[in-house]
């Protein structure tokens, strides 16, 4: 019962990052598409969590703690970018 | 001296349940860990801060999280219903919110708070940092959300934040 | 007992899911940019925050004991998606031709600024 | 002198650390000091391997104490010794010239340069087919880094093309390592040969892809036609010291497949052996023909020198694919000639180019060459033995060879090895001409700048290793005669890599 | 002795070239002291070779190819050492004397001992390799020779083409030689390049399937060293040498050597037909045509060089003709073409030297000037011409005698005579044009000096010569026939047989053909004299013109090719790889992809979910593509595929390899963004349809193919050592997680390596951009950007991630971690830190050196894996240490540990120090810019 | 599952060698990231992945490759990732100092129109 939910969950989660993908290659401006990406970065965790949880390991928790913790550095050096070209000023 | 040997006890603090939480088992050596790094990631930190947040009183903290908490949830339900709803329902605004809070600290802890928070988005702080530029996904009345956000977050952080 | 638990990790899993799902359709559904920037914020906080808290709970009655190390997830996630929305705001600011008018600018000072549709300009090279 | 076999490695690469951490503190005097050290340290290590391979015939050293197909094994033949000790002596002059001025110019030259000499060592010494690849590029990206600090303009487009060939070479290596361990199992090249040796023919069509991968990708690093469009200007445009070492590089693809070639692809491999030696032959041949005419063809003294180690690879090429020990052994000798004698007249045309006052190495412009007679002495020397003119070096390799090319090739292998040594003369004696001869007899009133000693001594020491090369021929042959007999027995390597347990570890079942 | 024979001229080469600040006098005593010393020596040997012995030295020298240092002295290498020494002396006293002040006679010296050196090496090798050794030597020394004032563009083109022609020959020789060796081993002889071996076996190597190619090579050898037609033209053009080089090289020593191999190897290769047909035609051929063009030249010396073409031609036709008495007669006339070429050479100079002119039409009645050199060159002349009681008179007639005895070709002996005839009617005309034109007559004209008497020490070596040809001339019995005799005995090995040296055989045939030949060349001259000036024009050479475009032509061809080959473009350099590599690797399954697909195992199943992840990294890929241009955008979408690829690590049970790929992708990005802003926004379009088309096929296929490759090995079973590596992971390296084990323990070395490509890597960006100054794409207006909040939310972010980054550094052999992740989770933070902050604040207070931590995290591993060498095992053997500690209990530490800090820190260190190097990169000012 | 990674390879390197293949230095690169991408994607499926069996050894669970995913290839790939990485910054800064010196982005340095022979010299 819970892993169908889990694997119907991994699915939702997929839909999410497909639709996020769309939009990353559709953009039309580049905050929309480092939007999408942020977007499916944490998408990624969410289906790193479940799949944890389908195989019931924590083996993937330090992945998904990388994500999160570090994730947003793309988010800021392309946003940076946008800003100011000059990332490191 | 406690500057510079124990340059921030909250950070200290934040460390050492950090370690016990990835750890996973609170024996002695875990702990030990934990207080070495407790003491040393401060001051590593230390070497890329020019200061640290000093904290005020703590007390309205707690409630203000349970508060935060909350409001994502019944946020969240709002926000959904207006992405599936039709677009055209919509209005979306940038809401210039002037703010009391003076320290810096406490500007990016109600920025989060207002980020987190959805259906709204902190965009921009002006640069004499007295108004907060923040986009609305969809508000009729932008004057209620000022002063909504100034009575439940701000307030608050400015106790924590003096 | 476990059923319970059951039940409430497949209501947490459905409702995490489904607001995850739902920063991909506003990410696809809706018009501009600063509509759009809200999706993730509701992925982030409620749609992993209630996939973590299932997974804590499903470890926990599968597992042996507490380790509710994915509190470190959220606490993370709480941590920098802030600063990633800010980040992209600002870049989108930074592109748009007619950005919000500075309060000490205007003569009502505390006036709202109703944007207009997509208000950024396209990627120019 | 157990750790022997790992020492060509961990001397250079902590000499290099440390040099890093002297540069931050000290001047360029102690800096060479130390530098010196390190190299001397390597000569003395790398000589003494070559004892000590030449008493025991092969070293097996069991990094990490694993069986050998378990961990990396360094397995140290006659034919690694070479390499290595080759690769050491080659160093020495190329330090000296460096140290003449260079090294100042050049941010972290000394750190790169013995780095440069930890990559190539290792590549020589390593057993296991991932980590030669591991040093390839420990190797190339230290010669990106020779190539590159403080260059300027040119310079750095001729380090775009080799940079990026280089990658998109090793991206080709990791294609067939993944082919290879998936069809084999193992990364250990004795093993893997053992394995190639037994494996059912359903699966010789994989390993075969893969080798032909890896062929593509040894190919690529010796410059074989045509695969050897990066070379010229990289070489050309490289500094004079780090150009001088480049001398080695291309060999170094050239050992990697006769290293792969003969041990996992030889006579033993079943469907499977020799499948290279077909495609070399014909093409390492051509490559001389064309390398002989980009000597003649050559606008620049040092495009022309980069064209003549082409054409030693595409001699070696021809002679390592001719498969015979005498041939291969014929190669061996005359591979540190090779490098030797090119590496010399790099640095004697950055000699030449500037007391040409401004015109460089370039050949159309008549140039009063200032303080010549020695220079032009140096590039005689030379020339005459990389042309394979007699009585040097060049000419006691070529002859070894072409009595080592077979019946039936003879005619047509004779002809491109002695039509290309006609071609270098035409060419050299040109450049010899127009740099030497093609000016004023009146000497110009422009003071002349002095030669260097440093540098006038490294091209000494270069031509002085070719001389050695001459006389003491026979000892060289008859080791370079082992090497090659000892390349050919391969169940000689397996069996005493399967022999060779670990010191405390349970060997592998 | 024949070691000390052989090193003088090399010693004293040394020596002269070594004696910076020696007087001309002292460069001249010392050069000359070879042919004393010399000459002495052989009078010492004289004994023993006149006795017929031979004399043999043997030395090792590279015994496994065949090439001994064997010197070995019979009479012909005796008479050959006497007359190169002989003739050296006195061109070293003529030089001493010949050369101006501008000449260095340093220069000079060396380069004519070095030459004297590599011929008396030629002749006294006793091994065909050490002979063809020296062989080459002459050719390099000539060319120095030729080309010896250099500033002379004749001179330099001469002495190339020297080069190149004989080099072309000694090469030829060589081959011709191992082809020797080889017929000889092949029948199973030991040294096979032995002289004494080679002469003995000489039906062996005549009755060989090789014979025609060894004769073919060594022939091509010979001739081209002898100026035989159609190798001829390199000598008149050799004419550019000072005089003395060519007295010295083209009458007694360089184009000798030709024919002294043609006499040398005579036992061994002539005999046969086609050694007849080749030799003597060529022969004929070149003494005619050369005869024929010496009567058309004006130069002094080219005259010469032409007559020498055509005694070279006589010689070689002698020995074609292979009896023994044609060998005498050859060796004879080898000896008296020496004596009258030389000294008329001498002479030649002495003209030059002193009238500035060799031009004939300029010259004339000199006899009245000097009068001495004109009686001396006469005489050498009259030689030349064949006059009797001259020493080359004696030699004709041998020659007519064995053209008219011919054995068994009657149109051979036909053809030949009539050469023969004709080659002496053209000798006497151009001999006569030579005395005529020079010595009487009218003239000279336009002179810019009044020509007068040489030195007399200028005089004398032509006067010895001289003497020599008349004593020889008058009683060749007495002084030429021991040499003779002995030079014979050690050509043709056996008792040399019975000759005649004497001035008068009666009336026969030859001497009907002297007398024949001396009317008609009279006739001849003085007929053509009119129309000497026509053929001026008329024979220019030929063969010069060939090697001149042919040359040329190669010159401008190698050019071509390797600029339009070699131009360059890294696209065709890829391009070519990708070709090549799919040949290689295409070659092997062709015919057999389809078998190589069918019968394999049973796929695995994938799941819907596994199959949005393939359409995520595919339709993100694909995205990458089309976007390409527009290098923002592109960057973002990779970063989408990168993320992708590592969620497939994820999936396919790779933690540590998602978290790798993860956090090299955000350093990745970070990278490329700096690098965006000095590079161009977007890529220009390219305008070539058709090889984006090309590009798209090629890259199809080889996608295609590497997936065929990929699935059919996938779907083959494994057979792989790894499964040792799990077992043996725990017990004995001490870790569960069996990928860092393998990274830090099983196969440490690669990351060994790794590591220094890191840390390198960071040295070369750090060394490329340290000083550079570069112009950024564009610059936004206004002071640097502040984004307090964001640095203000960092700050909590810090701690925490180091934290992480030792918890990760800690747990990495047991769980998902390890030196390099955490290295790079601790340093992405402190991008952060870079990008919200500035550099300068960030470096301002951090304060750490990239550099020396690349440094020291290196020496780490080292000591991390060194330390098993005090318990005598090998390097990165990894140890283990259970520490009993009171309060925390047991702490497990591998020693891999001391090994993956090193990792960790140089990971850490290289990361930062290129981020603070492309974050720092200095901006080119507008200024400077405009320079 | 197989097809999929193989499929997923050849998309890789077919995007990844098209973009080798352009002339401008940052195509260039990106090919040369994807290329990598799809390296390892061999080299790691040269282990045969399975899903879910991770190389982290478990108590109670037998250490063999019927319980575990190979490891070595996975380690091979890790030092190809950070080795490809190590290049990639390399090429990237080469890039920037070609533009910066040669005032263009192509990769031989200068653009093909307006070819600049250095004429006879
Ligand atoms: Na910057
Ligand atoms: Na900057």
């Amino acid at each position: 019962m819970i892993d169908i939910a889990i694997v119907a969950g991994m699915h939702l989660v997929g839909l999410s990052m497909l639709f996020a993908l769309w939009r990353l290659l559709r953009g039309p401006t580049a905050p929309d598409r480092i939007l999408a990406l942020d977007t499916l970065y944490i998408s990624a965790i969410a289906q790193l969590i479940l799949f944890g949880m389908l195989l019931d390991t924590e083996i993937y928790f330090e992945a998904a703690l990388i994500i999160a913790m570090l994730g947003f550095v793309g988010t800021v050096v392309l946003s940076k970018y946008v800003i100011r070209r000059d990332i490191v000023e | 001296m406690k500057r510079r040997m124990l340059p921030s006890i909250p950070q200290s603090l934040t460390v050492f349940a950090f370690w016990l939480l990835m750890a996973e088992d609170v024996s002695a050596s875990n702990v030990l860990m934990a207080l070495l790094l407790a003491w040393l990631m401060p001051l590593m930190a230390a070497r890329l801060e020019r200061e640290f947040a000093r904290l005020g009183r703590l007390r309205g903290g707690l409630r203000l999280i349970g508060r935060l908490l909350v409001d994502i949830v019944i946020a969240n339900v709002t926000v959904a219903k207006q992405v599936l709803g039709p677009e055209s329902r919509l209005k979306s605004q940038f809401v210039w919110i002037p703010l009391d809070l003076t320290n810096i600290h406490g500007i990016s802890a109600l920025t989060s708070v207002i980020t987190l928070t959805p259906g709204t988005v902190s965009a921009e702080l002006s640069e004499d940092r007295k108004h907060l530029l923040v986009h609305c996904l969809s508000t009729d009345d932008p004057q209620a959300l000022v002063e909504d956000v100034k009575a439940r977050y701000e307030a608050p952080l400015r106790e924590i934040f003096p | 007992m476990s059923t319970l638990f059951e039940l409430a990790i497949i209501f947490l899993l459905v409702a995490g899911c489904f607001f995850t799902l739902l920063g991909g359709v506003a990410m696809v559904k809706l018009s501009d940019f600063f509509r759009r920037v809200h999706g993730p914020a509701k992925a982030s906080t409620l749609g992993v925050g209630c996939i973590l808290v299932a997974s804590i709970v499903y470890h926990w009655i599968n597992g042996s004991g507490v380790h509710p190390r994915e509190i470190l997830i959220t606490v993370f996630l709480f941590l920098t998606a802030p600063i990633s929305a800010h980040l992209m705001s600002r870049a989108a600011l930074s592109l748009m031709d007619e950005r919000p008018p500075h309060p000490e600018r205007t003569p009502d000072a505390d006036a709202e600024v109703v944007d207009r549709e997509d208000p950024a300009p396209r990627e120019g090279g | 002198m157990q750790h022997l076999p790992v020492l060509p490695v961990l001397v250079p690469l902590v000499f290099g650390a440390l040099l890093l951490l002297l540069e931050r503190t000290h001047r360029a005097k102690v800096l060479r000091i130390w530098a010196w050290i390190g190299m001397v340290s390597l000569l003395v290590v790398s000589v003494m391997l070559l004892m000590q391979v030449h008493r025991e015939d092969l070293l097996v050293y069991l990094l990490g104490d694993w069986p050998a197909r378990l961990g990396i094994t360094l397995m140290v033949d006659r034919l690694s010794a070479l390499m290595v000790l080759t690769t050491a002596l080659l160093a020495v002059p190329c330090l000296m010239y460096a140290c003449a001025g260079w090294d100042k110019r050049a941010l972290h030259f000394h750190a790169l340069f013995q780095m440069q000499l930890a990559g190539l060592n290792g590549a020589f010494l390593t057993g296991d087919l991932f980590n030669l690849f591991v040093f390839f590029e420990v190797m190339l990206i230290a010669s990106y880094g020779l190539l590159l600090s403080g260059a300027r303009g040119a310079r750095v487009k001729a380090g775009m093309h080799y940079v990026v060939f280089n990658i998109a070479a090793s991206v080709v290596f990791l294609l067939a390592l993944g082919l290879l361990y998936g069809m084999l199992g193992t990364l250990n090249m004795t093993e893997m040969a053992a394995r190639i040796a037994i494996a059912p023919p359903e699966r010789t069509v994989l390993i075969h892809a893969g080798a032909g991968l890896l062929l593509l990708v040894f190919c690529a690093k010796a410059a074989l036609l045509p695969l050897y469009l990066w070379l010229p200007e990289a070489y050309a445009r490289a500094p004079a010291a780090v150009a001088a070492l480049f001398t080695v590089m291309t060999k170094v693809g050239l050992y990697a497949i006769l290293r792969v070639y003969t041990l996992m692809f030889g006579e033993a491999a079943g469907p499977l052996a020799n499948i290279a030696w077909d495609w070399l032959l014909p093409t390492g041949a051509a490559t001389v023909v064309l390398a002989a005419l980009g000597v003649i063809g050559a606008p620049r003294m040092r495009i022309g020198v980069a064209y003549l180690v082409l054409l030693s690879a595409g001699t070696l090429f021809v002679a390592f694919s001719l498969g015979n020990a005498a041939a291969i052994s014929a190669g061996l000798y005359y591979l540190p000639h090779s490098v030797f004698v090119s590496a010399a007249l790099f640095l004697l045309a950055d000699v030449i180019g500037r007391h040409r006052g401004g015109n460089g190495d370039y050949l159309v412009e008549i140039a009063p060459m200032t303080r010549k007679t020695l220079p032009a002495a140096l590039f005689l020397i030379a020339a005459v033995s990389i042309a394979g003119l007699p009585p040097l070096s060049g000419f006691i390799g070529k002859l070894r060879l072409l009595e080592a090319v077979p019946d039936a090739q003879t005619g047509w292998v004779w002809a491109v090895i002695l039509g290309s040594s006609l071609m270098v003369i035409i060419g050299l004696s040109r450049t010899g001409t127009r740099l030497f001869w093609r000016v004023d007899a009146t000497p110009s009133d422009v003071p002349a700048p002095a030669l260097r000693r440093a540098e006038v001594t490294a091209v000494l020491v270069l031509l002085g290793y070719g001389i050695a090369m001459t006389v003491f021929a026979n000892p060289i042959l008859r080791y370079t005669d082992a090497a090659a007999a000892q390349l050919l027995d391969v169940p000689g390597y397996i069996d005493t890599l399967r022999e060779t347990a670990p010191q405390i570890r349970e060997p592998s079942p | 002795m024949l070691e000390l024979l052989l090193a003088l001229p090399f010693v004293l080469a040394l020596a002269v070239a070594l004696s910076a600040n020696a007087s001309r006098r002292t460069s001249a005593w010392l050069a000359g002291l070879v042919p004393l010393l010399g000459i002495a020596v052989l009078g010492l040997l004289a004994g023993d070779v006149f006795d017929g012995s031979i004399l043999k030295t043997q030395y090792a020298w590279v015994p496994e190819a065949g090439l001994d240092f064997t010197l070995r002295m019979d009479g012909l290498a005796w008479t050959f050492a006497l007359l190169v020494l002989g003739i050296g002396g006195l061109v070293v006293l003529y030089g001493h004397y010949y050369l101006s002040a501008k000449d260095s006679p340093r220069r000079f010296f060396t380069y004519l001992l070095l030459f004297m050196g590599a011929m008396l090496g030629m002749v006294v090798a006793g091994n065909l390799l050490l002979l063809a050794v020296f062989w080459e030597l002459t050719s390099i020394s000539s060319f120095l020779l030729i080309g010896f004032w250099s500033h002379r563009q004749d001179a330099r083109q001469g002495a190339r083409m020297a080069l190149t022609i004989t080099g072309m020959g000694g090469l030829a020789l060589l081959g011709g030689i191992l082809l020797i060796g080889r017929i000889l081993g092949d029948a199973g002889l030991e040294s096979v390049y032995d002289l004494d071996t080679v002469l003995a076996n000489g039906a062996l190597i005549r009755d060989s399937a090789l014979y025609p190619w060894a004769l073919g090579l060594v022939l091509l050898g010979i001739f081209t060293k002898s100026a035989q037609f159609p190798f001829h033209f390199w000598l008149p053009h050799a004419m550019a040498a000072p005089t003395p080089v060519s007295a010295y090289l083209h009458s007694a020593t360089m184009v000798k050597a030709g024919v002294f191999l043609l006499a040398r190897l005579h036992p061994a290769l002539a005999g046969t037909d086609l050694f007849f047909y080749v030799v003597s035609g060529i022969g004929a051929t070149t003494l005619l045509v050369g005869a024929w063009f010496a009567i058309f030249q004006h130069d002094l010396k080219g005259l010469l060089a032409y007559s020498t073409i055509s005694h070279l031609g006589l010689i070689t036709l002698l020995f074609g003709l292979s009896t023994e008495m044609a060998v005498v007669a050859g060796l004879f006339h080898i000896l008296n073409h020496a004596t009258f070429k030389a000294s008329l050479f001498m002479a030649a100079g002495i003209i030059d030297h002193e009238c500035g002119t060799r031009d004939m039409r300029r010259l004339g009645n000199l006899r009245r000037y000097m009068p001495m050199t004109s009686v001396l060159a006469i005489v050498a002349s009259l030689a030349m011409a064949g006059i009797p009681m001259l020493n080359g008179f004696l030699s004709k007639e041998m020659f007519f005698a064995e053209a008219l005895e011919i054995g068994g070709h009657a149109t051979m002996r036909l053809v030949i005579s009539i050469a023969a005839l004709l080659a002496g009617i053209f000798g006497i005309a151009y001999s006569l044009r030579f005395v005529h034109d020079t010595f009487f007559g009218n003239g000279p004209r336009a002179l810019d000096v009044v020509p007068h008497e040489p030195p007399r020490w200028m005089r004398i070596p032509v006067g010895v010569l001289a003497a020599l040809c008349i004593v020889v001339g008058v009683l060749p019995a007495l002084t030429i026939g021991p040499l003779l005799d002995t030079m014979v005995r050690g050509t043709l090995g056996t008792a040399a047989p019975e000759f005649s040296l004497s001035v008068w055989h009666g009336i026969n045939l030859p001497l009907m053909m002297s007398v024949a030949s001396l009317v008609f060349g009279i006739a001849l001259y003085f007929g053509l004299r009119r129309l000497l000036d026509f053929h001026a024009v008329v024979t220019r050479s030929i063969g010069r013109n060939v090697f001149h475009l042919n040359v040329e032509a190669l010159f401008g061809l190698a050019r071509r090719f390797t600029a339009r080959v070699a131009n360059g473009s890294l696209q065709r350099s890829l391009f070519l790889m990708i070709l090549i590599g799919l040949l290689l690797a295409g070659v092997p399954m062709f015919g057999q992809t389809l078998p190589l697909l069918v019968g394999l195992g049973t796929p695995q199943p994938l799941p819907v979910i596994g199959w949005v992840l393939w359409a995520l990294l595919v339709a993100a890929t694909l995205g990458t593509v089309i976007v390409h241009g527009k290098r923002l955008t592109a960057l973002i979408v990779i970063g989408a595929v990168g993320l992708v690829v590592s969620m497939i690590f994820v999936y396919l049970s790779a933690p540590d390899l998602a978290l790798t790929q993860l956090l090299v992708e955000m350093v990745t990005i970070a990278l490329m963004m700096m690098a965006l802003n000095y590079l161009p926004k977007q890529s220009k379009a390219s305008r070539r349809p058709l090889r984006k088309l090309r590009d798209i096929g090629i890259a199809t296929l080889a996608g295609g193919g590497l997936a065929v490759l990929a699935y059919a090995m996938m779907m083959s079973p494994a057979d792989t050592i790894s499964s040792e590596l799990l077992v043996r992971a725990l017990p004995e390296a001490y870790g569960r997680n069996v990928v860092n084990v393998t990274l830090v323990d099983f196969r440490g070395f690669d990351t060994f390596g790794e590591i220094a490509v890191f840390g390198i890597a960071a040295l070369v960006v750090h060394a490329l951009l340290r000083w550079a100054r570069l112009k950024p794409d564009e610059v936004m207006p206004g002071p640097p950007v502040q984004l307090p909040i964001a640095a203000d939310l960092t700050q909590l972010l810090f701690p925490l991630a180091l934290t992480v980054s030792i918890y990760l550094f800690l747990r990495g052999h047991n769980a998902p971690g390890g030196g390099f992740i955490a290295g790079l989770v601790f340093a992405v933070p402190v991008l952060v830190k870079y990008v919200l902050q500035g550099a300068r604040a960030v470096e301002a207070t951090f304060g750490f050196d990239y550099l020396r931590g690349i440094a020291i995290g290196l020496l780490l591993a080292v000591i991390g894996g060194v330390g098993s060498w005090w318990f005598g095992l090998p390097f990165m053997t990894s140890g283990h240490l259970d520490l009993e500690l009171p309060l925390i209990g047991m702490l497990p530490l591998a020693s891999a540990l001391v090994f993956d800090t090193g990792v960790y820190v140089v990971v850490f260190a290289g990361t930062l120090l290129m981020l603070s190097t492309m974050g720092t990169v200095r901006h080119r000012q507008a200024r400077e810019e405009a320079t | 599952m197989e097809l999929a990674i193989a499929t997923a390879i050849g998309v890789l390197a077919a995007s990844g060698i098209y973009l080798l293949l352009r002339a401008r230095t940052f195509d260039v690169i990106l090919g040369l990231t994807l290329l990598s991408y799809a390296t390892n994607l061999l080299i790691f499926a040269s282990g045969r992945p399975v899903v879910g069996k991770p190389p982290v050894l478990r108590d109670g669970v037998a250490h063999t490759l019927a319980n575990y995913s190979d490891p070595l290839p996975q380690a091979l790939v890790l030092t190809a990732i950070v080795i490809a990485f190590a290049m990639t910054a390399v090429t990237v800064v080469i890039a920037m100092r070609e533009h910066a010196d040669l005032h263009t982005d192509h990769v031989d340095g200068e653009e093909p129109d307006n070819e600049k022979r250095r004429g006879g010299a």
